[in-house]
Parts: C-alpha cells; sequence; structure tokens
C-alpha cells in the first residue's frame, strides 16, 4: 500500500498543522456567510466541522477549494497559500473533496470516474497521447493501478466497469471518495459522506475514514450531522453557527458547551429541561 | 463636418436605431418565452414570424379593394397573424419537441433546424401557387405619410425632427406603438397573473412545477401560443417596416433578434426588449462609423462600413458577455456546489 | 477504442456473413462499374442501359456500393473479409468508376472533407460538449491560408505592399515582435499569479490578448512588407510543392485562430457559447468578405494550384486518367491518408488523459475542476484541435475546388455540420463518419438526381422534387431525431447509458419522469445559463 | 442488412423513369439555384431556358434528336455547383450548358466542365474574372462589368449631370465588381465620389440613408438585385431623398416597381435585354412564359431564355457541320464560338475569342410612375476581339 503513499505521509513535516485557516470571511451581497473563522487542522488527523444547517460550512469548505473566492483572510497548505488558486490548482496543491450532491460522471464507468482523478499527476502531456510514447503507456498503466488500488481500498474492485450511476447509493458515495483520494492529496475534505447512509453502511464508512488517515497517511476533514459518528471518529471538532465558530476543542469539552446545544436545539434545551445526552445525539439527526 | 450638423445626424441614427430595436426586440420576445420554458434555441421561431408576415400581406391583399378604415385593416391582419403563428407554433412543439423533452439538449435543436427547413419551403410552395415569391405589402393608404410632417396638426414637433433629417412615417410609429402595447400585455400577463406564475414555474423548474399540481406539457404549449403570437405580431410589424418579405427573409432577423435576446440575457422578458433596442442603435452607430471617423478623420475607421453592421453587434455581445456572462438582465444563479 | 461490435448486440453469436458480404460488394462493385463504363453500358439491352442511366438509379447504385464500407465496418465477418472488401472498394475500385465520371471521386473528396470536419467538430460538441455554431470559419481559415499563397493572390498582396507602404517594414516587424512576446509573457504572469476572478485581473487579461492579436498582426504586416521587395517572383503563387508545408501550417494557423476565439468565450456555458462562435463564425466570413486586399473578398481567388508528385501522375496516367483528372485522383488519396491520421489522432485522445478530461468537463464541471482538470486550458485544446481538422481539410478544399469565396462558409455549413455530428451519433467516431457521408450522399447526389430524375415530366415548380431539397432534409433531420436520437452508430458509452432496452424517446409526461427525478444525485436542475453550470439532469451523457 | 441502410434507401424512393426512345437523347443542362433562398432567381433563368428548348424540340425531332433539358441545382453554392458540373461531365448526351446566376459558382463549375469540353453561357455573370481566364468553353450574353460599368458612369455624368455619386453594392461578386468599374469610370470624369460601401442587409438601411442625407450626393449607383434595391429604393423615397437611382442589369424586373412601389420613379438601369414594347417578339415570349409557369417573365428569365437560344443555334451549327448527325462536344464548344445567333431579345449574339459578347446593344431604361421606358441605347464593344 505505502509503495504508491503520497508525499504526505513522509515523515510529519516541520510544523504540525497541515492546514491553517485564518480570518476567512465570505460577504455574499449583505449577508455575511462565514463570519472571520480561524481553524488549524494538525496533520495525519481526523477532524470535523459541525453546525447546524445553513451554518456556512459547505461555503466555508467551497472558499478551501478555491470554488469560491473569500472576502477576506488567508488559507495556508503546508505553509503555501491556497490564495486566489483556481479549484484545479487547490487540488494540485493537495486538497480533494467530495460534495454534499455526488457528482460522478455519468458516462463513465467507476474506473474511468476514478482515473479522472489522477488527471493533474499524470506526467503525459497531448502529444504524448497523440504519439503514445513511452511515457505515456507508463502513465495510463500508473493511472490504472492507482484507480484499481482505490477502489480496492474501497472495496469496489468488482465494480470496475461498471457505469458509475448504476452503483447503489453507498457505493456512489465510496466511488466519490475513491477518487478524491486517486489526485493523491495530503488532505481530503469529506462534505455530509454518511448522508443517507443507513447504519450498517455508516460503520464501514468509519473503519474506511480511520483507514485513510492510518494506511494512507491523509489527514481528513469531515462535515457531518451524524453526531454518533462525528463523536467517535474525530480528534477534535469545530462548530459553526451562523457563520462563526461558536466552540471548538475534543469531542466531549464540545458535546457539553451550552452554546452548541442552543446551536442546534435552541434556546430552552440550553436551559436543561431536557436530557443533555439524548437531546444531542437524537436532536441532530431530525 | 462640425457638431452642429454632427448632432442631429447621431440623434436622426439614434432614432431610427430604436425604431428598428422595437422590431427586433419583439421577434426576441418569441425567442425568450420559448427559451425560458424549454431552454431550446427555437430556430424554427424565424418561419414562425415569417407565416406571420405571410399572413398579414394576404389580409391587406384581400382588404386592399375594401372601403374600410386602414387602422381596423390593420388589426385585422395583427389578429389573423397571431392566430395563425401561434397555432403553427403549438403544433411544431407539440410534434417536434414535446417527444424529445428528455433527449439530450443537442436533439431538440436538430429538430429546431429541421423544422426550420421544412416551413421555409412549405411557406414558399402555398406563394407559389399564385405564382408569388416577394410579398410586397399593399398597405392602406396614409401608412407611408411622414407623421407630423410639417403641413399635419403637431408641426412642432415634425419641425424637431425634419431638422435633424428624420421623417418617421406613420408606419413606423405604428410599430412601435403595436410593440409597446404587446411588450405591455405580455409583461402583465407573465408578472401578474396566475397564469404567468405558472409559466414562470415551469421555466424555473418544470419537475417541480409539476409536484405542485401545474400541468406543466399544458403550460408549455401555452407559451408556444403566447410565443407564436408574438411572432405573428413581430411578423406584421416586419412587413409594415420593410414592405417586402419572402419566405427565405426570417432567417437573418431571426439570427440577430436570437443575438438580443442573449444580449439582454435570455429567458428575461425586459432583457430581450432591452437587448432588441441596444443592438438596433449599435447597429446603426456601426453602420455610420466612416462618416465619423471621416468626421473625426481617424483613417482606419473609415474602412468601417455598413457591411460591419452584424459582426460590430456580434462583437460587442463578446465584451458584455465577458463582463456579464449572463447578458445585461439575465438571471445569475450562483452555482450551488 | 478496439474495433468493437456493438457491445448490445443479442448474446446468441451473429451469424458470420463474411461470404454475404464477399458477394455483395462484388455486386455492387460490378453494378457501379458498369452504369460508369459508357463502353460497357453500350453492350447492354437499351433499355437497361437507360435504366441504369437514370440519374437517380445512378446515384442509388453509387450509395449502394459506399453502404458496402458500413456493412464491411458493422457486420460480423472475417478480418480478412473486411479488409479485402474495404481495401478494394476505396483503393480500385472507386478510383477506377471515378475514371469515367469524375463526379465520383469529387463526392468521395466532399464525403472525406466533411468526415474530418465532423470528426473536428465531434471533439468539440460530442466529446467535450462545447456546443460550436461557428466551425465552418476554421475550415474557412485553413482555405483562405493556402488559398491566398497557392495562386496568385499572394503576388498580388506583396505588390500592393510594395506600391503603397514606405519601407520601415522592419520596423514595423521588429516592433511587432516585440509587442508580441511582452504581451505573452504578462500573459503567462498573469495566469501564474492566478488572481483568478479579481476584476483587475481580467482587465489585464484582455489587455494582454489584444497587445497579442495586435503584436501578431503587426508583425505579420512587418513580414509581408520584407518579402514585398520579390513580389515579381510569386505572381503565381509559391511553387505548389509547398502543398505539404502548408498542410501543416493550415493546422497551427486554424488551431490559433480556435484558441484566439475560444479564449473570451470558454468561461460560458451551453447556448451563449453557441451564439458567440455563431457570431465569430460570421465576422471571419464577413472579414473574407472585406479584406479584399488580402483575400480579393467577395471575387474570390483563382487558379489555386496543388503539389503535383511526378510518380503518381504517371501511375494515374497509365491506368487511363487523363491529364486534367491527376490533381483529383491525386487528392482523393491524400483525402484518404488524412482520414486515416484523424481517426487515429481521434482514437487516441479519445482514450487518454486528456479524452477523459473532455468528458468529465463535459459531464459536470465542478466536479471536473474538483479533481484537477484546468477547465479553459482543456476547452481551449478541444477548440485547437477541432479546428486543425478544419483547417488541413480547408487546404484540400481549395486545392480540389481550384477557386474559393466567401459564400462557401456560410452559416448553412456550420449547421449542416453539426446536423452530420448529431445524426451520426455524439461523441461516436464511427457514427459521425457515417452521419457525414449520408448527408453529403444526399445533398450532393441523391436529392438532387431525384430533381434530375423527374425533369423530363417538367412538374411546376411547387411540386418539383429538385425544388424541395431542404425540404426532404429539414424531413429527414427531424425524423431521424424523433426515431433515433442518438444518432445512427450512438457512441458505446451512449448507448451504455440509454440501456438500449427502454426507448430514451418514449413520450414521458412530467409525471413519469419524476421517477427518475427524485434520485438523490438528480437534485433539482439548477438553472442558470451564464455561469458554468452542474450537468443537467437529463438522463444520457446529454451535452450542455 | 443493417436497418440504418433501409431506412436510407427506402426514404428516397425510387422513380425509375426509364425514357426508352428510339431517337438519340440530346441533352442541354441547366445550372442555377433551384432551392434556398435565390430559388426565385434560379428556377427563372431554368423556366426561360425550357421556353427555348420547347420551341427548338419539333426542329431537333427532325435531325433525329430527343431534345431536352434537364435543370441541376447549384444551391447557390460553389461546392455543390462544381459537384453538378462533373456529372454534366459524365453524361455524355449533355452537349452545353446554360448557368449560372453567381459568378462565385460559374468559376468553378466552368473549369470542372473545360476538360470535356462541354460548352457554357453565362445569362448573368457580369465578373470579368468568368471570361479573362480565357476557358475555350465560357461564353456569356450579358456585358461585362468592364462595360455595363462605363455605360452607367458615363450616363450619370453626361445625362443626370451628376458631380457627385454614392456607390453601393451587396457585397457579392457581381454587386462589388460591377462597382469598381463605375467607380474607376467616375474617378476618370472626375467625379466626386461622396460614399463606397457594401451592405448584405436586405431589410434595414436607414444608416446608409442617413448618411446619404449627410453627404447629399446628385446621384446613387447601386449594383444589386432587385430585391435588395427595391426595398432601399423604398425607404429612401420615404426618407425624402428623391435623387436618382442608377444600376445594372440586377434591376431588370417588374418586381423593381411592385417592391419598390412609388420610390422606384426616378430609378434607371442598363441591361442588354431590348424592353418589351420595343420589340414584339418580347411580348410572345413573356406571354408564353405566364402562360406556362403562371407568373410573368423576370430580367432573368428573358436572360435565361435568349442564352438557351444561342446554346441551341451553336448545337444546330455544330450537327451542321457534322453532317446533321450527333456533333460532339468538341465541336459544339467550337461552333459556339463561331455561331451568329438571331431572334433573341437582346440583339443578335456573336462571341469573341474570349467569350464575351462581340457587340451588344446597350439600353440605358429609365422607371417613371411604374413604367419602364427605354431612355437611350449605346452600342458596346468586348474589349478584345
Amino acid at each position: 500500500m505505502t509503495a504508491i503513499s503520497n508525499r504526505a505521509s513522509a515523515r510529519p513535516a516541520p510544523s504540525s498543522t497541515i492546514l491553517s485557516i485564518k480570518g476567512l470571511t465570505k460577504i455574499f451581497g449583505g449577508l455575511t456567510a462565514v463570519n472571520s473563522v480561524d481553524l488549524e487542522i494538525p496533520r495525519q488527523s481526523i477532524v470535523s466541522v459541525i453546525g447546524p444547517n445553513g451554518a456556512g460550512k459547505t461555503t466555508f469548505f467551497n472558499m478551501i477549494t478555491g470554488i469560491y473566492e473569500p472576502s477576506s483572510g488567508s488559507v495556508d497548505l503546508d505553509g503555501v497559500s491556497l490564495l486566489g488558486l483556481r479549484p484545479d490548482q487547490v487540488t494540485s496543491a493537495g486538497i480533494a473533496r467530495t460534495f454534499q450532491n455526488i457528482r460522478l460522471f455519468a458516462s463513465m464507468d467507476s474506473q474511468e470516474n476514478v482515473m479522472v482523478g489522477r488527471h493533474s499527476r499524470l506526467k503525459a502531456g497531448y502529444i504524448d497521447s497523440l504519439l503514445r510514447t513511452k511515457r505515456f503507456h507508463e502513465s495510463e498503466k500508473e493511472a490504472e493501478d492507482v484507480a484499481n488500488l482505490m477502489l480496492e481500498f474501497v472495496g469496489l474492485s468488482r465494480f470496475r466497469h461498471e457505469l458509475a450511476t448504476n452503483l447503489p447509493y453507498g457505493d456512489q458515495r465510496k466511488l466519490e471518495i475513491a477518487r478524491a483520494l486517486a489526485t493523491s492529496p495530503k488532505l481530503v475534505l469529506l462534505d455530509e459522506p454518511a448522508a443517507g447512509m443507513n447504519p450498517r453502511e455508516t460503520e464501514e464508512l468509519k473503519s474506511l475514514i480511520r483507514r485513510i488517515r492510518d494506511d494512507l497517511g491523509v489527514t481528513v476533514c469531515l462535515i457531518e450531522h451524524d453526531m454518533r459518528l462525528v463523536m467517535t471518529l474525530s480528534e477534535y471538532i469545530t462548530v459553526l453557527d451562523y457563520g462563526s465558530k461558536i466552540a471548538e476543542g475534543l469531542p466531549h469539552e464540545v458535546r457539553n458547551n451550552p452554546k452548541v446545544m442552543e446551536a442546534y436545539l435552541g434556546r430552552g434545551a440550553a436551559a436543561g429541561e431536557y436530557g443533555k445526552e439524548e437531546q444531542l445525539k437524537g436532536g441532530a439527526n431530525a | 463636418m462640425d457638431f452642429a450638423t454632427l448632432a442631429p445626424f447621431l440623434v436622426g441614427v439614434v432614432i431610427s436605431g430604436l425604431v428598428l430595436g422595437f422590431v427586433y426586440a419583439i421577434i426576441a420576445l418569441g425567442y425568450t418565452m420559448v427559451y425560458g420554458v424549454l431552454q431550446l434555441i427555437n430556430f424554427a421561431h424565424s418561419e414562425v414570424f415569417v407565416t406571420g408576415a405571410v399572413v398579414g400581406f394576404e389580409i391587406f391583399r384581400v382588404l386592399n379593394g375594401v372601403e374600410m378604415n386602414g387602422y381596423l385593416k390593420l388589426l385585422l391582419a395583427l389578429i389573423a397573424a397571431m392566430v395563425a403563428s401561434g397555432l403553427l407554433n403549438i403544433l411544431i412543439e407539440r410534434l417536434a419537441y414535446r417527444p424529445l423533452r428528455n433527449a439530450p439538449r443537442l436533439v431538440p435543436l436538430i429538430t429546431a433546424i429541421g423544422v426550420s427547413l421544412i416551413l421555409q419551403d412549405l411557406i414558399r410552395i402555398i406563394e407559389g401557387f399564385q405564382g408569388r415569391f416577394d410579398l410586397t405589402y399593399q398597405l392602406p393608404t396614409g401608412f407611408s405619410t411622414p407623421f407630423c410632417g410639417p403641413e399635419s396638426s403637431c408641426a412642432g414637433v415634425g419641425k424637431f425632427l425634419g431638422g435633424i433629417g428624420i421623417s418617421l412615417q406613420i408606419k413606423e410609429v405604428i410599430v412601435v406603438l403595436v410593440a409597446l402595447v404587446s411588450l405591455a400585455a405580455l409583461n402583465y400577463l407573465v408578472n401578474f397573473t396566475k397564469l404567468g406564475r405558472a409559466i414562470r414555474a415551469v421555466a424555473q423548474d418544470r419537475v417541480t412545477a409539476g409536484l405542485m399540481g401545474i400541468d406543466a406539457n399544458g403550460i408549455i404549449s401555452l407559451t408556444f401560443l403566447i410565443g407564436g403570437a408574438l411572432g405573428g405580431i413581430s411578423g406584421v410589424l416586419f412587413g409594415l417596416k420593410f414592405g417586402t418579405v419572402n419566405a427565405y427573409s426570417g432567417f437573418d432577423p431571426g439570427i440577430v433578434a436570437f443575438t438580443a435576446a442573449v444580449l439582454g440575457g435570455i429567458g428575461s422578458i425586459p432583457g430581450a426588449v432591452l437587448g432588441g433596442l441596444v443592438l438596433g442603435v449599435i447597429q446603426n452607430l456601426i453602420g455610420v462609423t466612416n462618416i465619423l471617423g471621416g468626421a473625426l478623420n481617424i483613417a482606419n475607421l473609415g474602412v468601417i462600413d455598413s457591411s460591419y453592421q452584424r459582426i460590430g453587434a456580434f462583437l460587442v455581445l463578446v465584451l458584455i458577455l465577458i463582463f456579464k456572462p449572463t447578458g445585461l438582465l439575465g438571471r445569475s444563479n450562483v452555482e450551488k456546489v | 477504442m478496439t474495433a468493437i461490435r456493438p457491445g448490445s448486440q443479442p448474446p446468441v453469436a451473429a451469424p458470420d456473413r463474411s461470404v454475404a458480404l464477399i458477394v455483395l460488394a462484388v455486386i455492387s462493385s460490378a453494378l457501379l462499374l458498369i452504369s460508369q463504363e459508357s463502353s460497357w453500358l453500350a453492350r447492354l439491352p437499351s433499355a437497361l442501359a437507360n435504366f441504369l442511366k437514370n440519374p437517380l438509379v445512378a446515384s442509388l447504385v453509387l450509395t449502394f456500393f459506399l453502404a458496402n464500407l458500413l456493412f464491411a465496418y458493422r457486420w460480423k465477418a472475417s478480418l480478412w473479409a473486411k479488409l479485402l472488401v474495404g481495401g478494394l472498394s476505396l483503393f480500385l475500385i472507386l478510383p477506377w468508376a471515378g475514371r469515367d465520371n469524375t463526379s465520383v471521386l469529387d463526392l468521395a473528396i466532399q464525403i472525406g472533407i466533411f468526415a474530418a470536419l465532423s470528426l473536428g467538430l465531434n471533439i468539440v460538441v460530442g466529446l467535450a460538449g462545447l456546443l460550436d455554431l461557428g466551425y465552418i470559419a476554421f475550415f474557412a481559415v485553413g482555405a483562405y491560408t493556402w488559398g491566398i499563397f497557392g495562386s496568385g493572390q499572394i503576388g498580388k498582396v506583396l505588390t500592393y505592399f510594395k506600391d503603397n507602404s514606405a519601407n520601415n517594414g522592419p520596423v514595423v516587424a521588429v516592433g511587432g515582435l516585440v509587442l508580441l512576446i511582452v504581451t505573452a509573457l504578462s500573459l503567462r504572469a498573469i495566469n501564474r499569479v492566478g488572481g483568478k476572478r479579481t476584476p483587475v485581473a481580467s482587465w489585464a487579461f484582455l489587455l494582454a490578448a489584444l497587445g497579442l492579436v495586435i503584436g501578431v498582426t503587426l508583425l505579420v504586416r512587418g513580414l509581408v512588407m520584407l518579402a514585398a521587395a520579390n513580389a515579381a517572383g510569386l505572381t503565381s503563387g509559391v511553387n505548389p510543392n509547398f502543398f505539404w508545408l502548408f498542410l501543416i501550417l493550415a493546422i497551427a494557423a486554424a488551431a490559433s485562430v480556435g484558441v484566439l476565439i475560444g479564449l473570451p468565450v470558454l468561461k460560458l456555458k451551453g447556448d451563449y457559447l453557441a451564439i458567440i462562435t455563431l457570431g465569430l463564425g460570421e465576422v471571419i466570413r464577413v472579414l473574407a468578405n472585406n479584406l479584399s486586399t488580402y483575400t480579393n473578398g467577395s471575387q474570390g481567388i483563382t487558379p489555386i494550384g496543388s503539389a503535383s508528385v511526378p510518380w503518381f501522375n504517371s501511375l494515374a496516367g497509365a491506368i487511363g486518367f487523363t491529364p486534367d483528372q491527376y490533381s483529383l485522383f491525386f487528392l482523393y488519396f491524400v483525402v484518404l491518408i488524412i482520414i486515416a491520421v484523424i481517426i487515429l489522432a481521434n482514437m487516441r485522445l479519445d482514450r487518454s488523459k486528456i479524452g477523459r478530461a473532455w468528458i468529465a468537463i463535459r459531464e459536470d464541471e465542478i466536479a471536473a475542476q474538483a479533481m484537477g482538470v484546468p477547465l479553459v486550458q482543456t476547452k481551449l485544446i478541444a477548440f485547437a484541435t477541432g479546428a486543425s481538422f478544419a483547417g488541413i481539410m480547408g487546404v484540400i478544399f481549395a486545392a480540389k475546388q481550384g477557386f474559393i469565396s466567401p459564400e462557401s462558409f456560410i452559416l448553412n455549413q456550420s449547421i449542416s455540420v453539426l446536423s452530420m455530428v448529431v445524426l451520426g451519433g455524439l461523441g461516436s467516431i464511427p457514427g459521425v463518419i457515417l452521419g457525414a457521408a449520408v448527408v453529403t450522399i444526399l445533398n450532393i447526389s441523391l436529392l438532387p438526381s431525384l430533381g434530375e430524375a423527374t425533369a423530363s415530366l417538367n412538374l411546376p415548380p411547387q411540386v418539383n422534387p429538385a425544388q424541395l431539397q431542404r425540404l426532404v432534409f429539414g424531413g429527414i433531420l427531424v425524423a431521424m431525431m424523433l426515431f433515433r436520437p442518438e444518432g445512427l452508430l450512438p457512441s458505446v458509452r451512449q448507448r451504455r447509458m440509454m440501456h438500449e432496452d427502454d426507448d430514451p424517446s418514449g413520450n414521458m409526461t412530467p409525471q413519469d419522469s419524476l421517477a427518475g427525478e427524485l434520485k438523490p444525485e438528480n437534485a433539482a436542475e439548477v438553472y442558470s445559463p451564464g455561469v458554468a453550470t452542474r450537468a443537467d439532469n437529463e438522463r444520457g451523457g446529454g451535452t450542455q | 442488412m443493417k436497418k440504418t441502410s433501409i431506412l436510407a434507401l427506402t426514404l428516397l424512393g425510387s422513380l425509375t423513369l426509364g425514357a426508352a426512345s428510339a431517337q438519340t437523347s440530346l441533352k442541354i443542362a441547366s445550372i442555377s439555384p433551384l432551392s434556398g433562398g435565390q430559388s426565385d432567381l434560379g428556377t427563372q433563368i431554368k423556366n426561360g431556358a425550357q421556353l427555348a428548348v420547347n420551341e427548338y424540340v419539333a426542329q431537333f425531332k427532325k435531325l433525329g434528336f430527343d431534345l431536352s433539358l434537364t435543370g441541376y441545382d447549384d444551391q447557390a453554392d460553389p461546392a455543390t455547383g462544381t459537384a453538378a458540373a462533373r456529372k454534366i461531365a459524365a453524361d455524355t448526351s449533355i452537349l452545353a450548358v446554360v448557368g449560372t446566376l453567381n459568378s462565385g459558382v460559374a468559376i468553378p463549375s466552368s473549369a470542372a466542365l473545360a476538360p470535356s469540353h462541354v460548352a457554357m453561357v453565362s445569362p448573368a455573370n457580369t465578373a470579368n474574372q468568368v471570361t479573362d481566364r480565357g476557358l475555350k468553353n465560357m461564353n456569356r450574353i450579358v456585358a461585362r462589368d468592364d462595360a455595363q460599368g462605363p455605360a452607367g458612369a458615363n450616363f450619370m455624368v453626361s445625362k443626370l449631370k451628376s458631380k457627385s455619386v454614392y456607390l453601393l453594392n451587396d457585397k457579392t461578386a457581381y454587386g462589388e465588381g460591377l462597382v469598381a468599374e463605375v467607380k474607376k469610370a467616375l474617378q476618370a470624369k472626375n467625379v466626386k465620389i461622396s460614399g463606397d460601401e457594401g451592405t448584405e442587409e436586405k431589410s434595414d438601411f436607414s444608416a446608409i440613408i442617413q448618411k446619404i442625407k449627410l453627404t447629399k450626393p446628385d446621384a446613387i449607383y447601386f449594383g444589386g438585385i432587385y430585391n435588395q434595391i427595391g426595398v432601399f429604393v423604398k425607404q429612401l423615397r420615404e426618407q425624402g431623398v428623391m435623387i436618382p437611382l442608377v444600376g445594372g442589369d440586377g434591376l431588370d424586373s417588374e418586381q423593381m416597381v411592385t417592391i419598390g412601389g412609388k420610390g422606384s420613379d426616378n430609378v434607371f438601369y442598363t441591361t442588354v435585354a431590348a424592353p418589351a414594347d420595343a420589340l414584339p417578339s418580347a411580348k410572345k415570349v413573356a406571354d408564353a412564359y405566364s402562360k406556362t409557369y403562371g407568373k410573368d417573365i423576370q430580367g432573368f428569365g428573358i436572360f435565361g431564355y435568349d442564352a438557351a437560344k444561342v446554346v441551341l443555334q451553336g448545337v444546330l451549327l455544330a450537327a451542321k457541320d457534322n453532317g446533321n448527325k450527333l456533333p460532339s462536344r468538341e465541336q459544339v464548344e467550337t461552333a459556339m464560338r463561331k455561331v451568329r445567333a438571331t431572334g433573341l431579345l437582346s440583339g443578335t449574339v456573336q462571341f469573341n475569342s474570349m467569350g464575351d459578347r462581340k457587340a451588344a446593344k446597350m439600353y440605358i431604361m429609365s422607371i417613371n410612375n411604374g413604367k419602364f421606358s427605354l431612355n437611350s441605347t449605346l452600342n458596346v464593344k468586348a474589349p478584345v476581339n
């Protein structure tokens, strides 16, 4: 496995944080979707960003990955600023992502979908493809190998030549993750990977995310509503509400933080009329 | 060429550009209505609009001898054209576009091109039976006399217009008035009626509109009826303004009108009107650049003569779309990721 | 993509039809040769001879013969049978028939030209999903590149410069070069800084691009002025053997015009891109019509030469071609070679990183970009590749016609190439070639012959088929789109998605399509015509 | 057989008309646009030629030939025209061609016909380039640009006494070529050129009219065809510009008055076709045309008729030289340059070594309150004999 492991898993780089975000803000017209959020993601860790719907989580993600232009603030990956980079340049820099609504390439089979992920890593260019040079064959083989490895990694090898849209829903989610991993990222951003999954699939997802960090050495940052998954997986949690960071810390600190409950369950709940434990777990899933 | 003669000249150019713009605007409306609902470039619209022009010609020809008020003849021509073009448009949608509702977007486009080719020849055949090809409008007397000419009552306006070398014809004023009335009616219908809401809902999202109990197919047919009626009106106005129409004269104005619809923001009704007016003025200004070039003695501007009118309009469209990708008034739904 | 048999053939092994293939090929070739060979025709009983001479029957025989190539490709038959039929028909029977009736060779070359154009447009529309309605402009660039240099026109241009311009040729050339380099560097700098969407960046980008264009024109003007000195030597155009060099130059010229057109507009999507490319196609036609110092305007350029390969001409002479048919015979084989190269290039690009990138951006730009595919760069490559095929074929067209004028590059030509691509099957290489063959045969051979056959009846103009060609062609377009929207030979990808079983063009009222709509990944249709949109939710690899 | 090829074949259906006949068939072909935007003009040429052919069928039958005309459609597109020319070259029963309407189609088609010596007589191409190439098979009955242009220019200078002229053309080989010659002739007589531009626009001329009103020229010369100029002159008069408008043989049609309406007053044009009232036979041809085709004959119908008559008289001459047996194409081609065709609407036609008319009468027609009248006549010679 480690033969093709990517740069990230080399022994920890000098600074322990892989991604440091300072004062990131996004203003759409009058509305401040994200209000000066700071975030430090430690290397080879699993962190989560949670918050009720409309808290600005996806906008936050989109600014990191270059889809939206931050109104202010900085985003540094391994000390290199990502400001102003196009989404494909961000991916080449080493951040891959999945989407809230699955965005697979309908007319390609699973293997080809994942091979698209290798696009920025393949050396063979236009002329190589035309003349079928040695470099072309090497890079095509490498692309296919990595794709098969990633498919195997997420357990979809048997669907290699199946149309991406023919796969069951849970497998399509895994395929998107496999495609993101194929870009050999340092950090992978998963946008609500467990949405619409049944408990068995969520368990499989949990072990998969752990293997991403342990086997591939890729840092994982999660947006998720499934509190059980978030609480058991994350080493560090940040909570956003109405675009601002209202809490951060280890899972148990965040669970008991009154501001978090207020954000999720409304003012009354925070005053303790309901049992803290069940509400937080159940409420969040509504 | 001093400023004194240049200024009225330019005003005259802009005014005739606006009149031309109204004709393009009302044709553009036909494209925008259909595009709004089906996201389809309806190439066949140019033939729907020619059908209106031909029907208008036939009405005026039949009524030529009849002793009747000129404006009544015009009204009859407009109504007949609206009915003919409207029904034709529904027929086209029913037979050629509905079965392809879920096919890839290029397929209905090619069908529209096919329908346009068929209609062109059909119109030529129908008119050919009476041995006619170029149809010249026989307008009621007085339609071509200058509006507010020196001898008419509103001499003041006439003097001013005459001063700047413009003698607007009554028929041109009719064109502007009928265009304005149609735009107002359409605007009221689309924005202030239950039916209008349904059309806008189907335009936004056909599926969800279906969920809300709107018969999407019915609304689409209705939109085609309205688009066709507008095409009919624009055909008659085209015949009024330019006087002669034939089976193949729909293609060029169709392309220019679609450019106007895109310039204004495809799918938006005020956009089509603004696009048409802007395009009309730009085309005229480009047409006179060699005079301006001469006046401001910029040598190579003199080269740009009227044959650059069409491509000038396209280059302006490119510039506008670079800075505002959805056209002047186009709705820009920010991409939800 | 290996020459795969249609994937969805019923599992039972189709019968091996190589024998039937050969028999059919022999019959059709014999029919064609007899009907063209006047001496043989004379020997036939006069009724049969006249029957074969009837224009409609003649073109049906020709179509039947060309259909052989389709059978050779599609039928399950042994490879040697396919190669035999294909090879003999293309390299022996067709030229032989062309000897007596040059219209056969002329038709074959036109089919070759339009097949290459369709393959080029297929990359832009079929693979990358960029709806281009001004594609014929690149064909015009190629045609005028050779047209101007391959004829006396270059002599006229040089003499014009010799007479009118002062001798500051070198100054202008150097100035143009400097401006070119400066703007190129600034373009790269802007790109590298990646100041993505800040207004300053896009203004700077535009200014730099403008500078680039002015730099190029100044450089060209300068060079032309420099070369004006020996204008006298070029009164009948460059030495015809430069034809080969100009095949490559035309590719470069068309590709660079493709990039030039692509740069400002590739942010646009779907129908906005369509109207802009339509406009820019018209811009090029009007420039060809107006810049008469260079292109001789509406008068057109003639005579345009083409390279002559001595040994090839003697071969042609040997098998009975008259000297004036040499160039047609020569161009026929040049077209065959170029088509083979283009098909190979198409297949290689399709099965490569760039091919996958094109399909990815057609399916879903946001996802493609998130996977590291640079949008503008990938689209520009698609535009440039498509343009280069049209460019090289432009040179062939100029050489074949011996005369070019702006009226050959009108909007209707772009539309008919688009209909060839969609009729043949979007994204499918064999389909697009078949589409080109069908439309060209219809427009040049079958429909006109319908008119000629009924000429003796002199039907009233309204009913006379000679005048109804566009009506019949329009009818065929509509019928094809209604009954076979995926095209004559849909691409493997297209068929797989459309699952041949459920008929995609079934009459689906919104209620039926609801089921299809509510699958999670088909979230409500996000409608924004201008800004890059997510793939619409229509089923199948629909293009934007 | 694969479904698709069946679909393509049956869709067309086959009209097998095996016209078996004892006599050897001798065919004349016409190449002109029969479909698309210019189909009206192209059909007039074909119908005019058919009319001439009908007149000669009896005479040819006496010689044992079954005469017929086949109309080929060039769709006003050079590539389609060339394809039709090559088909004609292959059909040996076709001895000569009447065509084409557009110079841009004539040039490549005549080049395609040259090797097989198929003689071609053009009813409409005036561009000098068409015959300057020195092809043996290319002839034309209309005046060359460098004849028609100066005629129009001299008329403006001498008869209309115009000191400044505004030049317009329709951006086609015909219009632009004609106006270039007019400009040369006017500049030679140092007449002021107040404007020289082209427009492909068919309906809106407001920008041009504004410029004309600003520059106040004495006259306008418009190189183009009546369906465009008619609309232009109507709008021009409505804007109060009453100065004379002069044009070429593209205006020679009643449609000029129907489209232009009252606006077509004070309009003049040069043509080689004699006015209907000046020549009795013209009336007879016009009646025959409207009887057979239900529409009245236009300028291009007359030119098509004349060109076909020249072709037929050329073929008859070749047959006579060949002992009344079926002449070869080469014989027809050489005979075409020898024949002195008579009984035409545009006077007698004889071609010089380049294929241009040796001498032709050039009529200058004027239009006033809807009626065409002969203004003056002058003789025109082809530059080289």
